[in-house]
């Protein structure tokens, strides 16, 4: 606090930052709907996780398949082992062959799988998107996308909400006084969003200053050193910016903890993974995460697809996000939960 | 005689059990025997087979070659900058997505063949280093705008009832088992392989004929490449690796059918067709996702172990 | 004869097969001290294997063993160790030695490193080796890597590590040990062999070189076909009577009859002018249609090196070479065309593809022939390899199988014949009988007469004298690298060549 | 002489032009050469060094070893199941996880010293089998919680001003040195990988060596797991592939220094060194994120371009 601010606007301020950091603490969640065509029996549905062996997409891809078989389909979940050797793509032709009435794919950027999406269309089957990105250009290619809130129309605005949510805890915790490191998850369209928002969020924070760097999926595994080398560049640099969990897990925590500046270092994760809440237990080089409840997400993507097959518009699943940390919203154990019973209510929307 | 069958079209038999259980098993009845998921399976191998194709030429000359997937990613992101970013008429983003290839062949020609640097060492240099170039051309970006239809439909239309991208597929094996297995091109790069020092000593030209492979494999790399943006419909930004191993895994798998204890053409492709026929059955069956690569692994023991031991048991080379 | 001492070691009854093939059946050997005990037999009788299971590298399917004051052992679980232990050693036919080690430690990897703390004690152990090489008279650093020696200096370090230690009841096995050694280092080794047996050690001797056997060994055990054809002194056996029991039948001559001397032609096949090229100093040489040259020399005189530039595979600093009057580059493809083919020194690593088929290996330089639009036709690469078997009498269980299957003879034998299907107008051999028995031997020699009386100019490089003087027409003898004597007609003989290729040996 | 000194220290003077080229230069002089920056280098090489090594070991009995980075993952994956699934004590954690790496060992060497399988296909084979054990048993969760915090220190904490890590390394490093190159075993295994056929015919015991390399590097990428562990505070679920190029890089590079053309204990080192240094220096001078591969994977060229040039001058194979 070497502060050259009058005592009152340093008050106002102050007032300003715990009133954002109670807004952040509270969350911003509506409701699911309360209405719905009812399922139409006897489907069959396919999920393309984004990968199995990522907790993040194995939630989503779960929660989708639970949903679905609440809405009473049968449901199968396909590995898309994060891409590797191009399996979005072959879990999206997968389900064509298999004749699946729809596909449902969670964290896939349209641009993936553009053909397998073409080849589906063709082929009658429905495609419906949650936590992804249809393709901007031209044609849109998925029948329809999850949309999670009404203030939050597509997964890009909810994205840029989240980063503004990293940053605007980032001001109210250090006081409008913050030197960040922020990785950047460049090359996909969910990075991008979040950096915006990230942005966006820090731009009022005068006396902030913000030191990106970048990881792409290549470097992925290299973020343990790209976060070491940003702290060792940026001496003063006490926060840190994680866009996503996984990214945390594989490495950003553990240069943090590693760092001889530990104590005085805080980071911000993804999403609230239950091993990203045990190292903020834990103090193990992340001290918050902005929870994210992604099982939700998968059941707002049956509930769009029954409107799909019923041939209706998505409707808003009510979703939002709360912060996360030692003093808040921290389970004892186990993963987020969502401050709403949002499986009940899909049910009796559905009928089910 | 039965043995040295059993040993030869053992891998075939085995895919041909697979087939029969994954098409009787309550859980994959309805989809797997159907002409749909033929042509998923055949269209999952069109890259891998050619992947692991453009491997075989340079180990039967005697050297490992690492670089073959991230080659493959150089050429579709080649061919897919070209047409997305210079809008480049189709036969040109082809041709130079197959001129990426053949000159990262030429490279690793250069330095294993005339220089004669361990071909290990330098294949992974070339696998590190690739990827980095196009990282550094893409931003990390795949690209994905603006692909050719032509090119598209390559990848996701059918013809004749299989996968339009499995003709071209077909006609590069046939050309490399012929090359391979039925030329004096092919005799000469197995005996380089075998000893180089005695094939200079009955005239071949060894570095010429090493140099050759190389080159053969970055141009297969390339068509390989060319694939991926088909199948794509554009190109995509990893790492390579994730194409790699199922390449060298089909390679191997292929060294133990055929003919049996050599890298060969149709061994290959049978080792392709194995895996991608057991994913996709095991997939419909709804196995749990662990269970493909377990499945995968096991079956490379497996299938060194009885191919190893009967041809022990039988003498042959 | 029956000898009254306790036999050294005693073999009885060994079985062996490889897979359905059997290899030894029933075989049957006693040692006693103080003897040379030479192992014959033909190319693939069952010589190494019998040595392979002797030094408990193969387990025998079945067989004992016996030594003076320790029990019966069976063959069957019979492992290096216990060998060893039996005061067996070895100097094996391929040596047993690792090319990129040193020779300290390949003194070390059979006998055991000397060790401190754990450690190699490296300075105890290159002066433990440097010891032993000094009496063995080999000018060859402890620290040096194998690679690095000559072929004969390969072959005594391999004989000086085996001999290395002198206890009494030791039997010391050697595998074709002269194969690739030329006549001074033999005489070296035979001496040391006569030495130790007169000291009371039991020597097991494998050769084809009858006239050694027959100069050296007390007694001699013939195999054929895997089973034990004769057992009995040598004293009443000479080598046409040895010849005949190897083959198991008559054998009228070794050698076939020389060339009539005929009118020379012109011009030579080849020329070589004062040619410089490794360790070649201003060589001049020829060879005509018709005839067979000899080229003699002491290890490292250049007799390689020579036949090499004449197949294009080495760069002569200066002179010419020409083939039928043209000057032949330097390559082997050239050398090739121009008609010229060379049989390698080296089988293993110069001639042998030992990961294919016999088939292949034989077709390999002339798969031009078996090409029609492109395509390999595999029926006639099997035609020409049935022709071959049979022209050659090569045993081979199936050319499908690897070359590595047959045993040296045989391999030989396809080499040669790898070569004769390009019915070459110069055909050159280095060390063309090494390690290939009697009567492969007998039938080489023939079928290289008939290759020049059909009008190849054929060039022999050899470190048997006695090969050179009983083949040849002519002999050319290197000494240093530079021709030393030029002999014909009843020149050739042993004698002179062996005079003409250590004249003078302290001065050069 | 000198030329061989440059054969053998080239890297090494590389290294030390590399340090001083980042210590000087503006971008990067302020963070390189500190404290700081040597404790995040010497923690980063920990892993991959004692994993190189632990590849060093069948390669230097001429037998490839594709499985190391699987086998660090399912030690890492066991180390921390006992200690957080099953709590218990930390000694039993790290037996454990070393436990784990043998067994993976001792299954590769009853395939390939045992049953003479090839060693290359073998391998491919548990690295791909692996990663699934590990997805079946985490269900792809890493296991993160009440990892005992003397495991944590020793991946976050220092000793002497250096990593704590680095210590136990260090100790491998001397052993693995000592026992490859300083005993009549590590001799002998050198044979066995350079000779097989004059190995046997020296009484050598072919088979037991070769078990042994397998085992001991199954034990080494034990030792990796557990200090992936300790490093990454649990264990984490990754496909492996991204530490085994990593370490064969090392091993490579390594192979062009100190025993020049062969694969040696501390030129691995030297190698994992080289390129985490150079990775550090990149990028605290703030190179684009693709500059790190392309330089690596040139490195490897180079370094064995250079290094067997020169041997090729001198005339040593
Ligand atoms: N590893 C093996 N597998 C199968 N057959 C073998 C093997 N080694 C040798 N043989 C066969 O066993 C027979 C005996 O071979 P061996 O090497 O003992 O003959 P040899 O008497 O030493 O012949 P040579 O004089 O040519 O050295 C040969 O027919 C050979 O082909
Ligand atoms: N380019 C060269 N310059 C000088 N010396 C050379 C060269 N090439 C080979 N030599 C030497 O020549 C000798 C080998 O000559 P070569 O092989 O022709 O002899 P050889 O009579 O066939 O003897 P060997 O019994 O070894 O086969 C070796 O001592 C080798 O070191
Ligand atoms: O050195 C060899 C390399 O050149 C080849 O490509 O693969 C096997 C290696 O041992
Ligand atoms: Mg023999
Ligand atoms: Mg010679």
């Amino acid at each position: 606090s070497t502060t050259t601010t009058p005592p009152e606007t340093a008050n106002a301020a102050k007032i300003t930052i715990s009133k954002a950091l109670d807004e952040l603490v509270r969350g911003t969640y509506g409701t699911p709907p309360t209405s719905a065509p009812p399922p139409p029996p006897g489907k069959k549905v396919w999920i393309v996780s984004c990968g199995q062996s990522a907790i993040g997409c194995q939630t989503g891809a779960e929660a989708a398949k639970e949903a679905a078989q609440a809405a009473g389909w049968q449901a199968q979940i396909c590995d898309g082992k994060l891409n590797a050797g191009g399996a979005f793509a072959q879990c999206v032709r997968q389900g064509v062959a298999a004749k699946q009435d729809a596909i449902i794919t969670e964290a896939i950027d349209c641009a993936d799988i553009q053909q397998p999406l073409r080849e589906a269309k063709a082929a009658g089957v429905l495609t419906v998107d949650f936590w992804g990105f249809d393709c901007d250009a031209g044609e849109k290619l998925f029948t329809a996308s999850a949309v999670p809130a009404e203030k939050y129309p597509t997964n890009a605005l909810y994205q840029e909400a989240i980063g503004r949510a990293r940053a605007e805890w980032i001001t109210a915790r250090s006081g409008g006084q913050a030197t960040v490191v922020e990785l950047v998850f460049q090359g996909t369209n969910i990075g991008a969003a979040l950096h915006r928002g990230f942005v966006e969020g820090m731009a009022p924070c005068a006396g902030c200053t913000v030191h990106p760097v970048d990881v792409t999926l290549t470097t992925f595994g290299d973020v343990r050193q790209i976060i070491e080398s940003a702290l060792l560049r940026h001496p003063d640099a006490t926060w840190v910016s994680v866009p996503l969990d996984s990214l945390v897990l594989a490495g950003a925590a553990q240069a943090v903890a590693g760092s001889p500046r530990r104590a005085e270092i805080k980071l911000i994760g993804g999403e609230g993974l239950p091993p990203n809440l045990n190292l903020i237990r834990e103090e193990q080089g992340q001290s918050a995460a902005v929870g994210q409840p992604i099982d939700w997400y998968g059941w707002a993507a049956v509930d769009t697809l029954i409107r799909a097959f019923a041939g209706q518009e998505p409707v808003s699943a009510g979703l939002g996000f709360q912060i996360v940390d030692s003093t808040a919203n921290l389970p004892t154990s186990g993963a987020y939960p969502a401050p709403v019973d949002f499986r009940a209510a899909y049910r009796k929307a559905w009928g089910r | 005689m039965s043995r040295a069958l059993g040993e030869r079209y053992g891998l075939l038999l085995l895919l041909a059990g697979v087939c029969l259980f994954f098409g009787v098993l309550p859980a994959s009845a309805a989809a797997f025997p159907t002409a749909a998921n033929l042509q998923a399976v055949l269209g999952n191998i069109a890259v891998v087979s050619v992947l692991g194709i453009a491997a075989v030429f340079p180990l039967v000359g005697g050297h490992f070659d690492f670089s073959v997937a991230a080659t493959s990613l150089v050429s579709s992101i080649t061919c897919a900058a070209l047409l997305s970013d210079h809008h480049a008429p189709l036969v040109v983003g082809v041709a130079g997505g197959l001129l990426a290839g053949l000159v990262v062949g030429l490279v690793n020609a250069t330095l294993v063949a005339v220089l004669r640097l361990n071909a290990f060492i330098v294949t992974i240099g070339t696998a590190t280093l690739l990827p980095g170039v196009v990282q550094w051309y893409t931003g990390g970006v795949g690209i994905t705008r603006d692909i050719a239809q032509p090119l598209r439909d390559l990848g996701s239309g059918t013809w004749l009832g299989l996968p339009r991208v499995i003709w071209p597929v077909a006609l590069v094996i046939a050309a490399c088992w012929f090359v391979l297995g039925q030329t004096a091109v092919g005799r000469r790069l197995h005996a380089v392989g075998s000893n180089p020092a005695a094939a200079r000593l009955v005239g071949i030209p060894v570095t010429r004929v090493s140099f050759l492979a190389f080159v053969i494999s970055g141009g297969l790399a390339g068509v390989a490449g060319i694939l991926l943006t088909a199948r794509n419909g554009g190109g995509l930004v990893t790492s390579g690796v994730d194409l790699l191993f199922p390449a060298l895994a089909a390679v191997f798998l292929g060294g133990t059918a055929i003919d049996p204890g050599r890298y060969n053409v149709l061994g290959t492709v049978v080792g392709a067709l194995f895996v991608a026929v057991s994913v996709s059955g095991l997939t419909l069956a709804g196995a749990a996702d662990w269970v493909p690569d377990v499945f995968n692994g096991a079956a490379l023991v497996v299938a060194v172990a009885v191919s190893t031991l009967l041809a022990r048991r039988r003498g042959t080379p | 004869m029956t000898t009254p001492r306790e036999a050294l070691l005693h073999v009885e009854d060994v079985h062996k097969s490889y897979g359905p093939v059997p290899v030894l059946k029933g075989v049957h050997l006693d040692l006693y001290p103080g003897e040379v005990h030479a192992l014959a037999g033909g190319n693939g009788s069952g010589k190494s294997t019998l040595i392979k299971v002797l030094a408990g590298i193969e387990h025998a399917d079945a067989g004992t063993l016996r030594v003076p004051g320790r029990p019966t052992t069976d063959l069957a679980g019979f492992g290096a160790a216990a060998s060893s232990r039996a005061g067996l050693r070895f100097v094996h036919q391929d040596l047993g030695l690792v090319l990129d080690m040193t020779v300290a430690e390949n003194f070390a990897l059979s006998r055991g490193f000397p060790a401190r703390f754990g450690a190699v004690a490296w300075s105890r152990l290159r002066r433990a080796v440097a010891d032993r090489l000094e009496r063995f008279d080999l000018a060859v650093d402890p620290g040096a890597r194998v690679a690095s020696l000559r072929p004969a200096d390969r072959t005594m370090v391999a004989v000086a590590r085996a001999l290395a230690d002198d206890e009494p009841g030791q039997i010391l096995v050697l595998d074709e040990p002269t194969a690739s050694l030329p006549h001074h280092e033999v005489d070296i080794l035979l001496d040391a062999l006569a030495r130790r047996a007169a000291k009371g050690q039991a020597i097991l001797y494998v050769s084809h070189r009858l006239a050694e056997v027959l100069s050296l060994a007390h007694r001699v055990t013939v195999l054929r076909d895997g089973t034990v054809a004769e057992s009995r002194p040598t004293a009443d056996l000479d080598g046409l009577g040895l010849a005949e029991l190897i083959a198991g039948r008559s054998v009228e001559t070794l050698y076939p009859a020389r060339a009539v001397p005929t009118e020379k032609p012109e011009r030579p096949v080849v020329q070589v002018r004062e040619l410089c090229a490794g360790p070649l100093r201003e060589v001049s040489m020829e060879a005509h249609a018709g005839e067979i040259v000899g080229v003699a020399g002491l290890l490292g005189s250049g007799r390689s090196t020579l036949l090499r530039s004449l197949f294009g595979a080495v760069v002569p600093r200066s002179g010419s070479i020409t083939v039928e009057g043209r000057p032949l580059p330097p390559s082997v493809r050239a050398a090739m065309r121009a008609g010229v083919a060379l049989v390698p020194e080296d089988r293993q690593r110069e001639a042998l593809f030992g990961d294919l088929s016999v088939v292949r290996n034989t077709t390999i330089a002339t798969l031009a022939r078996h090409t029609r639009w492109s395509w390999l036709r595999p029926s006639s690469e099997r035609a020409a390899t049935r022709d071959a078997i049979d022209d050659f009498a090569i045993r081979v269980p199936a050319p499908a199988q690897a070359i590595t299957r047959l045993s040296g003879g045989n391999q030989q034998k396809v080499v040669l014949a790898r070569w004769l299907q390009r019915e070459p107008r110069v055909l050159l051999l280095d060390e063309p009988t090494q390690g290939v028995d009697v009567l492969a031997r007998a039938d080489i020699y023939r079928r290289l007469r008939e290759v020049a009386v059909g009008g190849t100019a054929v060039v022999v490089a050899s470190s048997d004298v006695e090969e050179l003087a009983n083949l040849c027409d002519r002999v050319v003898v290197l000494r240093a690298g530079r021709v030393s004597a030029r002999l014909r007609g009843t020149e050739v003989a042993i004698p002179a060549i062996v005079r003409h290729s250590y004249a003078d040996r302290e001065a050069s």
